[in-house]
């Protein structure tokens, strides 16, 4: 077991299947001899050369769209989003393309394919630097979306993803990635896309969260253990399709949910959450579902007084859990 | 007297006389796919009449047991070449299950067959010209010789993936050929609203490889730069951009009346200039299509024709339930 | 009062506003001359010219991007997407640009623009040709999404999209054009963009649906009304941002509660219905929230049998409301 | 003997004293920022640090209070000139309430300034492109004779807006000019990985307009095809498309380190064809620009950015409710 930080799981889990499988490879906006802008493909360069880590021109529907193409002939690219924020220049390629692919041609062709990206806010980068996308995508057939929390998770996750027949977009916390450090084994393994885990045992109420939520979630749940109130977290790993089961099941134990993220509120991947809950848990609920998110505004300001009034945090939380208690 | 073209170019009689064939064959099924569609048998046709000499004269060029090609809707030429048949192209109309194609999921026209390295298509234009560049790209990767091949409308060369993906190939030096079949009309916009350059094949200068504007209505000429960019291709020259000019000879679809937009003149100049009626006239002066060859061809055609049309006819479509497989690779069964 | 078909009250918006305003004009692919390829801007070509009624070069991006330019002008451009399924390419224009304009420029820039197109599926129009793609688009703030499901709402509705200071994504569904017609007044009318509308009063079942769904929601009322079972009807018709009072209204009213989209279901915009009132009528329910919507496969097929399958219809429909009824 | 250019051109003393103010003005903000920025003051910088002469260049050739504009982040040159003030950048740096381009909302460099036709910017490249457009076209259409003017890196020239931009504006013959500020990196990656043809100008063809590639490095040269660029799109004959070739003098920014992928050779190379520097020795070789002018010209300079930075740092940053403001046109106020 070795103590890594959130971004060394991504970049050892790509360093591994990239030695593991040549056919694993690249690519995105300065991933090469720069180690990409956060550093997550430090290293990666000088050990597989610049064929396999490729510094692509500035355009990300071609990096989408040439990884689909080499998926399809058989490779397994990993392309790299500078940004969750500039991936909508090739939601084309991903939603009309890859996530249809296998769909489309009747199980004839396959898109083995991962696309990277950080989100997510809370580092003064403002309205581009800091969106969570994840609910652009979290309604598309075909596509897995998974949004690690832990460096264990990451590491496991963004493996299978990588071994995985089908699109994968991996998005990471961007302020886990320095912040966040965890225990990763030094075997080999991978997690299972699609099931979510529980991070935190509890009897009196239930938290579902994803990515830094989990984190928030848990620090609040420790406040709250002080007072007596024991809480339940559950982290989706899997935000797309979601792991129906576990959030039923999560539901149930304790009849008081909590749903939090950090995207806008209206038609968050949350949304879903709430209304699998409605739909198979509703007699088992003591509480209305409760959601914590950021406001309905496009996206968090660079002003630190603007930024840190759309970030949750534990602070919020755990404000949002003791009401739910007091219910 | 007419000149012998085709010998030049290395093609023999026995070569140029299989394109006349598979263009002919190429039009009778699309012809054949109207009748059915005015019948009410099939709900939507989109043709490849009048741009089969560009289809084929760039199919042949290729290798078709090693190349790979991601044609566009109106592609039937490219794809015959490449190995997919005319009873296929019927499952496919008739959105049957036997459809390789789709297995009736798409429309006829989204073509796909992996084992023919066709690469699947969708309605939205352009998006292939990046995956043909990632194909392109892993062939290199892998050190394998193939050359890929992309397709698309001058309208299409528009979009932003045209630009985006010719931009990587250029950068990479990628053995891609991207063909613009410029016919004319993006539906009813002329290409005059389309494009503000002289020749669709002025873009390529941008992405730093060679671009050339041909007849599209000779397979001989497109075949001949064709092979020229193939040959560059899989010398590690990279990309190259072909622009093939030709006519659409129907309306953009079963869906759209032509006459709404277009002059009689336009449309008797289309005619005037059909590429089958053409390259006939040019092997029968070289007496390298007689009347018997035509004869024996045009009735195993039909007969080949008639065959798909019934088979396909009378196939079943596939299950409601099968709605619900191949989201995913490890799909349960329903 | 005329009796016009959904897409004549469509057309017949656009040609007032038109009139009413020089700064309005049309711009995309194939809608001057043929006047469109389902005919919704036939006429305007000839009566406004090609300067106003524009045949744009085949790309969305450039259609969405140039409007926006045009509207933070001062301009009101309507763009039409030929085809739902081919907004795609123009995510970026809509979502990181149109979007964000009035926020991020503190209130200093807008863009009153409309996007038209259609949408949905019934029409053997396959993978590309049938989808519903709100869910893309629902869950950005500073977008005003307007579904109508009749001609009356059509047009009152587009005429005020084409008079809001903000982007509206107008989608129309495609099997509607010419299947449903209803009474338009002469005079001019707007219908306030937010507000959802009650088509029919029930006391035993709450049905929320919108477009089509509507249609079969009213056929299916019809046929539980002679059981003397009593169907209340909301047309959601904005689906973004909702209409959260009319909703937590119409679900306290009966207690019951079918949430109907031909979309996929998970992800949908009835997610969010559905959170919306787990939220806060959760004890005002007497059943669990049922949904009623497509499989989860990336869209409708083109051969028959597989097409039928996907496809919400008022048998369907009726099902789902008879299952609750008996809960 | 230096040989006076800017006479040539039409050019005042004065005006190209002012040039060279505006220039030097950008660059000591720039400056400024980075040292704030190191100071922990403020979190973020990209620099216009060795692109001031393609910036005025264009600016001074456009009419400032007519003409609309659709800057790039490193455009402080451009948005000096547009009216913007050295206080209203520093309360941008600063994320401050009263900054005009956002009240605090967006990063520095990110432009907008509706009094001044400074068009509202975003962080995804190139969407610019196209809003350039579509007021050119607004602007046609309502018989207006202003110029719109948009600018962009070589890098984002790759993006499809680029190409779609471009193409509407070549189609439809708008009065736009699109600037290409080429500084021979995007980020980490060099031109040579970005584009393969030999001058991003060469993109023009492809959609009907002229295109040019400049030195960069010298303003008059800049001016010089920006004012035949105006002059056209005045006229009625559509789009032009320039490419400057400069230098980024800083990494790309504060975040980032370019001795990790830039030689000392390079970033030498880079230092020695510094604008400024250049344009003040061709000044004062004509004895435009005297030892007095320029003292006095440096002091008033710093005095300006002195008095900006105090007014920024101090003032109030947005109350945090107020990010709930201006989702939509008709907002509750909270
Ligand atoms: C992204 C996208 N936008 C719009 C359409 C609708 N559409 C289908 S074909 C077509 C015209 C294509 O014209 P061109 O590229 O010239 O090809 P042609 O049909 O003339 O061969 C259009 C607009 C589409 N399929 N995809
Ligand atoms: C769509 C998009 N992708 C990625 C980025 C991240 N990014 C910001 S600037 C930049 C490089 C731009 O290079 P270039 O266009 O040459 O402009 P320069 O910074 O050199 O002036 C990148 C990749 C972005 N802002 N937008
Ligand atoms: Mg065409
Ligand atoms: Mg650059």
């Amino acid at each position: 077991m070795a103590n890594l930080s959130y971004i060394d799981a991504i970049t050892l889990a790509m360093k591994e299947e990239m030695e593991r499988d040549d056919r694993v490879f690249i690519l995105g906006e300065d991933v090469g001899l720069k180690g990409g802008v956060f550093k997550a493909t430090q290293g990666l360069y000088d050990e597989f050369g610049e064929e396999r880590v490729i510094d692509a021109p500035l355009a990300e529907s071609a990096i989408v769209g040439v990884g689909i193409g080499a998926a399809m002939y058989g490779l397994r690219p990993i392309a790299e989003m500078q940004f969750a924020d500039f991936i909508m220049p090739a939601v084309n390629q991903i939603i009309s393309e890859a996530s249809r692919i296998r769909y489309r041609s009747n199980n004839d062709w396959n898109c083995p394919m991962v696309i990277r990206a950080p989100f997510g806010g809370g580092v003064h980068g403002a309205l581009y630097h800091s969106q969570s996308v994840e609910a652009v995508f979290a309604n598309q057939p075909g596509l897995k979306i998974v949004i690690p929390s832990t460096p264990y998770d990451a590491k496991g996750l963004l493996k299978a993803a990588i071994r995985d027949d089908d699109p994968v977009l991996f998005f990471e916390h961007k302020r886990a990635y320095r912040l966040i450090k965890g225990e990763v084994p030094e075997e080999d393994y991978t997690i299972e896309i699609g099931k979510a885990d529980v991070k935190r045992e509890g009897e009196d109420l239930t938290v579902i969260t994803y990515g830094l939520g989990v984190h928030f979630a848990l620090q609040a749940a420790e406040r709250l253990e002080k007072d007596g109130i024991s809480v339940h977290v559950l982290d989706l790993r899997t935000i797309y399709p979601l792991d129906k089961e576990a959030i039923i099941e999560a539901a149930k134990k304790t009849g008081k949910v909590l749903l939090v993220t950090e995207d806008n509120k209206e038609g968050s991947v949350m949304s879903e959450v709430s209304a699998i809950i409605a739909e198979h848990a509703l007699f088992d609920l003591d509480a209305p579902i409760k959601r914590l998110a950021g406001p309905d505004v496009p996206a968090m300001p660079y002003a630190p007084t603007m930024e840190k009034f759309f970030m949750i945090n534990p602070d919020k939380v755990e404000v949002a859990m003791r009401e739910l208690a007091a219910f | 007297m007419t000149e012998n073209k085709h010998t030049a170019l290395g093609l023999s009689d026995e070569v140029v006389l299989d394109m006349y064939r598979t263009m002919l064959l190429a039009r009778r099924i699309d012809e054949r796919m109207w009748l059915l569609n005015r019948a009410g048998k099939i709900p939507f046709v989109i043709s490849c009449q009048g741009q089969e000499a560009a289809q084929i004269g760039a199919a042949f060029a290729l290798n078709n047991e090693k190349d790979y090609v991601a044609p566009y809707y109106r592609d039937m030429g490219v794809v015959l070449h490449f190995g997919m048949t005319a009873k296929e192209l019927m499952l496919s109309a008739f959105a049957k299950a036997e459809d390789p194609n789709s297995g009736g999921r798409q429309m006829p026209g989204h073509f796909g067959q992996k084992k023919n390295r066709i690469i699947t298509g969708s309605s939205p234009v352009t998006t292939q010209v990046p995956h043909a560049v990632g194909v392109a790209l892993a062939g290199k990767m892998q050190k394998e010789d193939f050359v890929t091949f992309v397709s698309l409308g001058e309208g299409s060369s528009n979009q932003g993936d045209f630009h985006e993906g010719a931009n990587f190939a250029g950068v990479h030096k990628l053995p891609v050929i991207i063909m613009v079949e410029n016919n004319r009309y993006a539906i009813s916009v002329p290409l005059s609203k389309q494009v503000a350059c002289e020749n669709v094949s002025d873009r390529a200068i941008g992405y730093g490889m060679p671009g050339v504007t041909v007849d599209g209505n000779d397979p001989l000429e497109v075949y001949k730069v064709m092979k020229e960019a193939a040959d560059r291709a899989r010398n590690g020259e990279g990309p190259s951009l072909i622009e093939t000019i030709c006519y659409r000879l129907t309306a953009h679809s079963s869906d759209d009346d032509h006459r709404q937009y277009r002059t009689e003149e336009d449309l008797a100049e289309g005619r005037a200039n059909d590429p089958i009626v053409r390259f006939a006239a040019y092997l029968k002066d070289l007496g390298v299509l007689t009347s018997e060859i035509e004869e024996k061809m045009q009735e195993e055609i039909m007969a080949e024709v008639d065959e798909a049309t019934d088979y396909a006819e009378n196939a079943p479509y596939a299950e409601p339930e099968h709605a619900l497989q191949y989201v995913y690779g490890n799909h349960e069964e329903v």
